[in-house]
């Protein structure tokens, strides 16, 4: 097989200088009952690369990807165009098939990108601290919860209505587990986020409030007044972003008072990939908060010659050291991810992300534009970046549906998001970035004013 | 040459993307277009970033030297034997890579109408079905994106039975040898964590456990094979024991590769097991991740998995189970309304270490996993047995080891450690194996070569290991300067962790 | 722009250092008249990554790709599959954007890799010698021919009628400005070659002989006698193999008495390309005939601490060195295919290239079954590997254009190859490989049946 | 660790390729099946190859391994800086790599009916067009596989039109410093070589060209701009009197790098131009190829191009021509008959290169590819000052250089040499700039940075040169030793060449 290297000449070489006859002979603690002596059932014997690989692609030819239909599909996964280099970069054999950097002399690769990844996203959110990455934008918005309960000892968290709905629940669902209390609402069908019944949540038992920028509709907060709020009664800011090039226009959450900044960090070089693996981002603002921070850090230090180098640090937070007292159980970072992301960043730079930022936004606005003049659509939003909210009149995942019929994924529906709330059944988000075309904006209206004749 | 970092060679001005140059990408917030909708340029105004936020660009051939040079700094697979004790540092197929990049799994959105992403829900449902099948289990959680978030995943559908119950219990036992995710686990769920103690050759101390088990007792978590490398043998009594004082088992997946194709965990009495697909099936480590860890429940767990959610139906076919789809779903097959704890994670997991996990268990087919599980194991027996009259093998006289064989420092001279010996195979160009882990071993190094190492590539990697015994044995002083060869010496992690610099920023003029 | 890293910031710098004020005074040796003032006709300015590959997508579209049809091409050029891990190696930056090694300090993975590469194809060829490759096998078809000259210092060419025609046609098109004479003939349409008709062109005057094996029909010839007629005229014999599979499964030329040995690689790792880049490889059989050889040899040594390496040797037959004496005008070899051949054959190794060929055979035996079992259709091979000729009873080039229209192509007729040659207009190519599906011929034989009935 | 030799690790046995069980692949010729075409396998069965072939055989955990090791003794232009004069080692663009392998193009076969292949004969047409307007000619051959067999292209056509004419001239002028091609080629398409003289400032001397000039001249070929790294000034006037004297004007493309964009040869009155698509148009090198050298010409010699030929018809479009198709294009467009000298190779040429190519145009647009001949001029000059106070520049008074800089052993101490000089640069982490050529000067060193390297890179190199430079001047002995941190030492070319060893046999016992 092909990616077994032993001959049989080799295994009865091995067995001999073990001093064993046969490889059954290895599993003599194997309890006889505990053995499973048929093959796996219904799992065929190995296969040709070539048969493999056919199968595959037969399932996926299943699927209608992106890049073949006009595509407007947002709430927290963005499709961006990814630059070739990206994926030459993780394709690396050095950083594909590397681990963890435990040994630190010999995985300078991965720890430099890590420290210039940290860097990145700290600047990016306004914060003097980020991370190594964490699993996902989800998580990592739990995990903020967590670690502000850590910092002031309160239990009780508000979420904003707003928040991407799936990563509400994954707070309530943890929380459930660790005793938080969760405070919540659905999203506010205006304008403008509800600023101020938000602020009216916040008490003296609170410990965080979370908001998201720009969050599930699309909208902006300003979040200087929630911060000015929360940090009365004592409570942090968590800022949930999932749209970081929206950052490269917008201001940032830290420079507005966040004191936690987590995110989606997909967008920029990872792709959309069903779902996953994704990026999770986590930083904060003041660096005094850095030893209740879950997740790698990496620092900067020097070696035994003064040379400047890189290491895994602070890891007494760490569950393989303070064990059941570690800030988090997690032990994996999304470091390919990472490094895509930060390969991207690079690539991008500071004009480039400006840029991307304006065009996303331009094209946007063109988009909104061209789509309230269909009947019976209307623009929800007082500001948006590159996703907006609009009203069809009409119940918004049939109507998803019968344009994904005739090869459109129109954007996603709220009642997709949403299958218990009532009132939210004629609303869709439509996300646009620099991957849009006019003539898809262009299909998609006409396509909408047929369906909603 | 020292390779600057990013902050150093690049600048505000430079960019290795180009734009339209007619289009908007020069527009600022609130002065886009002209338009119907003024209202949101004008509001959108108030938002402008107009400080420079301090991210510098690099044209593109300045950033690919500049990754292409770094990556040269890194050990790999690629490269060498990679011998991290449960690590599980086996290769990488290509295939695999090619596979994860096909449109129709790379380039589709979480949310897109299930009609369009039918292909995509096969994977998983595939991947799913050949999982449970692999251990015998009747569901499984695809959704847990690493080992560590698999673990609370069981742990918490463990909670969640218990108090479907009504039975508030407290703690969860561990052996001492657990990884160190396990504790911190289940203190992050809620539970209080004690220690299981081990027996004088490397097991579960059975009597020991029995006697603790009770009504506060909601389970163990148990790792088998075990961190020292053996076989739980009394696993199935351990399983019945734990069950017979309404307990669950959760079990450690981070060492399936030993047994995958030769031992079923549901045969064992498992309820639940994470499964690292980056170690058994493959996926890669990517320095540090991404991971993904499905778990595969019991029959007593499954009906409080998270959302989404595989499992088996009444007529054996595996279905994908979503927030909408619950309800139905569970009467029909779990004889009830099912009882998810929740959502661990925004959309259906880790859809790009699916793909290459399914294309893996379809390369090796039932004949594959076995021999790769044989391998594995021939392998690690191989290495312990051609240094053991070198070097302390504490459980050396248990048995044969499964996939990693355990050494201790004992002997060493000269006040050399674990460490030194460590640092010195560097230098031979090897990375080091996992150390000071498990606990239970004074100067522990767990060894684990996997199944994709040939016997010509043990050979060297004993000699070089031998070699580098031997001085740490004879006090060799030069190995507690070691690396010398390695892109860095030694670094200073206490000067890194007493005063963290942990962003780059502008050195002052 | 991209790829271009100084800043106008930069541009100025360093026109001061050098003492100019701007860029055209570096340009001041161009004569005013010379100079391009306006830009290029037509080109538009630079674009988005986004937007060239869009573009190139488009193309790429507008072509039929052998995956997505029943395939059956061959006549010099075979679809086999590649495994993925090739492409990864041939990406690794260092061997792809590396040069010719003359500095093999620090060039010996491209080094190594040709000495291996060398030694494989001269074990496949049954040959002592072979160089680090060519453009492509019909170059260095014409390449041997120059050889044979060199070496015999005659001038008659003896060309096999079976000799792929565009080959053919390349030593014809040289030999006109090297005064070599060329005899040849179409190819005999029986089922075997006409070997008799060879060896009687053979004479005191010729340099060599050159057979195809397999040939164009894909019929194998006898080489050996071949080899002692020629040898007893004081000829070389250069034989040309197209498909290097098949030398996993017949005999090789090396074997039989060839003195070079030539052909096209690019079944073994390189694809189909539209016809190129591909591999040329050339080798001989006896040693003493080295310094004649054209081209790039690898050869091992010792550094100054007595460590094995590799290096670029006898290049005083090179055109660097030798200018106008050299060997061939050479100066570039196929460095890229090269390693691609050479990592698929390492993955193949003896055991895998023989079941290769085992199975391309099988296959192609079960095609030929089971489209002679069609009406109209007749095998007209005696002797095949994975190709065969077919004779179809009507015109094949109309043939193939109606299949291809039903989405299959069909195979390559010889009325394409040859379109000046009257009587073969009803011959049709067929090439079978592991590629091929059982289900393909069946696809292939039910269209067949239609269109010959 | 040193790499062995795959001999040294694979075997018959193993194999990194696996194939369906339960097909032919066991099956040896003369018994595959049960067959109406029994004769065929009668007859096969005299070809089995029965010995051992003696390929060794790796799994694929050992192919990535010993390959991604082997890489690593490379240098190359992702690790930094390769300056060799006149081969134009710009970086090479990923999306280039991406566009080569669209099925749509790496899946074709060249012999598809041409209804299947339109997008393929776009793209060779389309990078035609722009390859005629970049050099303003007429006619473009596109088969020829690389720089080398381009001028062959051009000099066969060179030689076609003079036989047209019955004219059989004998000799072509070749200046001194004419890469080692021009004369070979010259010789190998049967010609006599004559050189021309350069002037002390490093031009064609025009007055020695014009005396030589005559009615046995068929062409000269020229370079430019030239390998001293100069414009050739008098291009035009060269031009004149070469067609004045009924000759032809072939002009070497290796350097086009410099004057993309800004200058067209075919206003300089140039007959035959090879374009290395590897050089200009970044393909990669590959470590020696492959290449791709489509040739320009005039419309002087269009008529005579190799077949398949592009060429622009009447209307202004650009046609691809086919043995089929020759006879009635050229009617219409050439007022005659074809007159093709051939065929040079099987099928259309480097299209893995033309579709790379042609992403490299349209990624630079017409304002991009000045730009690169612009900043390529700057790069050079910019170290052709940096180094002249201390570095023989023997040039460096005729003028700006161009894309590349000019210098010499000229004041080396203690018996040293360019090479000793080039391998100290080994050691400073750079590849060597191009040694002894053009041998006009004596121990020339030709450094062409490309416009690919920002100035933080220029200058890193222009440091480490200076230094070794300064080594070398003060005769420092070290640096004949040089280098010391490469893979490998200083290797005996001697002893390779003497008794060479050029493939690897199994050791005697």
């Amino acid at each position: 097989m092909r990616y077994l290297p032993l001959t049989d000449t080799d295994r009865g070489e091995m067995l001999a200088k073990i001093g064993v006859s046969s490889i059954d002979d290895l599993f003599v603690d194997v309890p006889e009952e505990a053995r499973l002596t048929g093959p796996i059932e219904g799992l065929p014997l190995h296969a040709s690369e070539m048969a493999v690989e056919k199968h595959m692609r037969r399932l996926s030819k299943k699927n209608l990807a992106a890049a073949d239909a006009p595509f407007f599909l947002g709430a927290g996964a963005y499709r961006h165009h990814i630059p070739a280099s990206v994926d030459h970069i993780i394709q690396r054999g050095e950083f594909l098939t590397a681990y963890t950097p435990y040994q630190p002399e010999i995985a300078q690769g991965t720890l430099q990108m890590l420290f210039e990844f940290q860097t990145q996203v700290a600047r990016l959110y306004g914060c003097a601290v980020a991370n190594a990455s964490m699993y996902d934008g989800s998580t990592a918005c739990w995990e903020a919860v967590a670690m502000a309960h850590r910092v002031t000892k309160r239990k009780r968290v508000v979420l904003s209505g707003a928040l991407h709905p799936h990563y509400a629940e994954v707070v309530r669902t943890m929380a459930k587990f660790t005793d938080d209390e969760i405070a919540d609402a659905r999203p506010s069908m205006q304008p403008d986020p509800d600023l101020e019944g938000l602020i009216g949540r916040i008490d003296d038992a609170t410990s965080c409030v979370v908001v998201q920028y720009p969050d599930i509709l699309g909208r902006l907060s300003d979040l200087s007044q929630i911060a000015e709020a929360a940090h009365a009664k004592g409570a942090l800011l968590v800022v949930v972003n999932t749209e970081p090039v929206a950052l490269g226009m917008v201001k940032s959450p830290g420079e507005q008072g966040a004191d936690i900044v987590v995110g989606e960090g997909q967008s920029i070089g990872v792709g959309l990939q069903f779902g996953g693996p994704y990026l999770g981002l986590f930083a904060v603002r003041d660096p005094k908060h850095v030893r209740q921070m879950p997740g790698r850090l990496c620092g900067e230090t020097v070696d035994a010659e003064g040379k400047r180098g890189f290491v895994l640090t602070l890891s007494t937070r760490e569950q393989h050291i303070r064990r059941e007292k570690a800030t988090s159980n997690i032990c994996t970072n999304s470091g390919l991810c990472a490094l895509a992301f930060s390969v991207h960043m690079t690539l991008l730079g500071e004009k480039g992300l400006r840029q991307l930022a304006s065009w996303n936004h331009s094209l946007a606005c063109t988009a909104a534009e061209r789509l309230v003049k269909v009947p019976g659509v209307e623009l929800l939003n007082a500001t948006f970046f590159n996703e907006f909210t609009i009203r069809v009149g009409r119940d918004a995942r049939e109507l998803v549906r019968l344009l994904a019929d005739k090869g459109i994924l129109a954007g996603v529906s709220l009642g997709r998001l949403y299958p218990d709330s009532e009132g939210l059944d004629d609303a869709l988000l439509v996300a646009v970035t620099e991957t849009t075309s006019h003539e898809d904006i262009e299909v998609l209206a006409v396509a909408l004013k047929e369906a909603l004749a | 040459l020292e390779e600057p970092l990013i902050f150093e060679l690049g600048n505000a001005e430079t960019t290795g993307v180009d734009f339209p140059i007619e289009d908007g990408t020069n527009a600022s917030l609130g002065n886009v277009v002209e338009t119907v909708i003024d209202e949101v340029f004008y509001r959108m105004a108030a938002f402008d970033r107009r400080d420079s936020i301090g991210l510098p660009g690099l044209s593109e051939p300045e950033t690919i030297r500049h990754y292409t040079r770094l990556s040269r700094q890194n050990y790999a697979i690629d490269l060498g034997l990679f011998p991290l004790g449960s690590c599980t540092m086996k290769h990488n197929p290509r295939l695999n890579e090619k596979v994860a990049r096909m449109p129709g799994f790379a380039d589709v959105h979480p949310l897109q109408p299930v009609e369009t992403v039918r292909g995509a829900l096969e994977v998983i449902n595939e991947l799913a079905h050949w999982l449970i099948e692999l251990t015998g289990m009747h569901g499984v959680a695809m959704s847990p994106k690493a080992g560590a978030h698999g673990e609370l995943c069981g742990i918490l559908c463990i909670r969640a039975a218990h108090e479907a119950r009504g039975d508030a219990r407290k703690v969860i036992l561990v052996p001492e040898s657990a990884h160190g995710t396990n504790p911190a686990t289940a203190a992050f769920a809620g539970y209080e964590v004690e220690d299981i103690p081990a027996t004088a050759e490397g097991r579960v101390d059975l009597e020991a456990l029995k006697a603790r088990l009770g009504p506060d007792v909601a389970g163990v978590m148990i790792t088998n094979p075990n961190t020292c490398g053996l076989f739980e043998r009394d696993m199935k009594a351990i399983s019945d024991a734990v069950h017979a004082a309404g307990g669950y088992v959760y079990c450690d997946g981070a060492n399936f590769n030993a047994i995958v194709g030769k031992v079923r965990p549901g045969d064992l009495g498992v309820d639940a097991m994470h499964i690292n697909l980056h170690k058994t099936f493959s996926t890669p480590h990517g320095g540090g991740g991404p991971g993904s860890g499905p778990v595969v429940l019991s029959e007593a767990l499954s009906p409080f998995g998270p959302l989404p959610y595989t499992a088996r139906t009444k007529d054996g076919v595996v279905h994908l189970v979503e927030e909408e789809t619950a309800d139905a779903f569970s009467e029909e097959h779990f004889a009830g309304k099912m009882q998810s704890f929740g959502r661990m994670t925004a959309f259906h997991g880790q859809m790009g270490m699916f793909t290459r996990a399914l294309t893996y268990i379809l390369s090796h087919g039932a004949d594959g996993l076995k021999q790769v599980a044989e391998d594995a194991v021939l392998n690690a027996n191989y290495i312990l047995r051609s240094m053991e009259d070198l070097l302390d093998a504490p459980f050396g006289a248990s048995g044969p080891c499964m996939h990693e064989a355990l050494f201790s420092d004992a002997g060493f001279g000269g006040g050399l450690s674990t460490l030194d010996l460590a640092k010195g195979l560097i230098d031979e160009g090897y990375h080091p194996m996992t150390v000071y882990f498990p606990l239970v071993v004074h100067g522990a190094m767990l060894v684990e070569p996997t199944e994709t190492e040939s016997k010509h590539s043990l050979d060297q990697f004993i000699a070089a290991f031998r070699h580098v015994t031997e001085r740490a044995k004879a006090g060799d002083e030069g190995l507690k300067q070691a690396p010398y060869y390695a892109p860095r010496r030694r670094l200073d992690e206490t000067q890194a962790a007493r005063k963290p610099v942990l962003a780059w920023s502008e050195p002052e003029a």
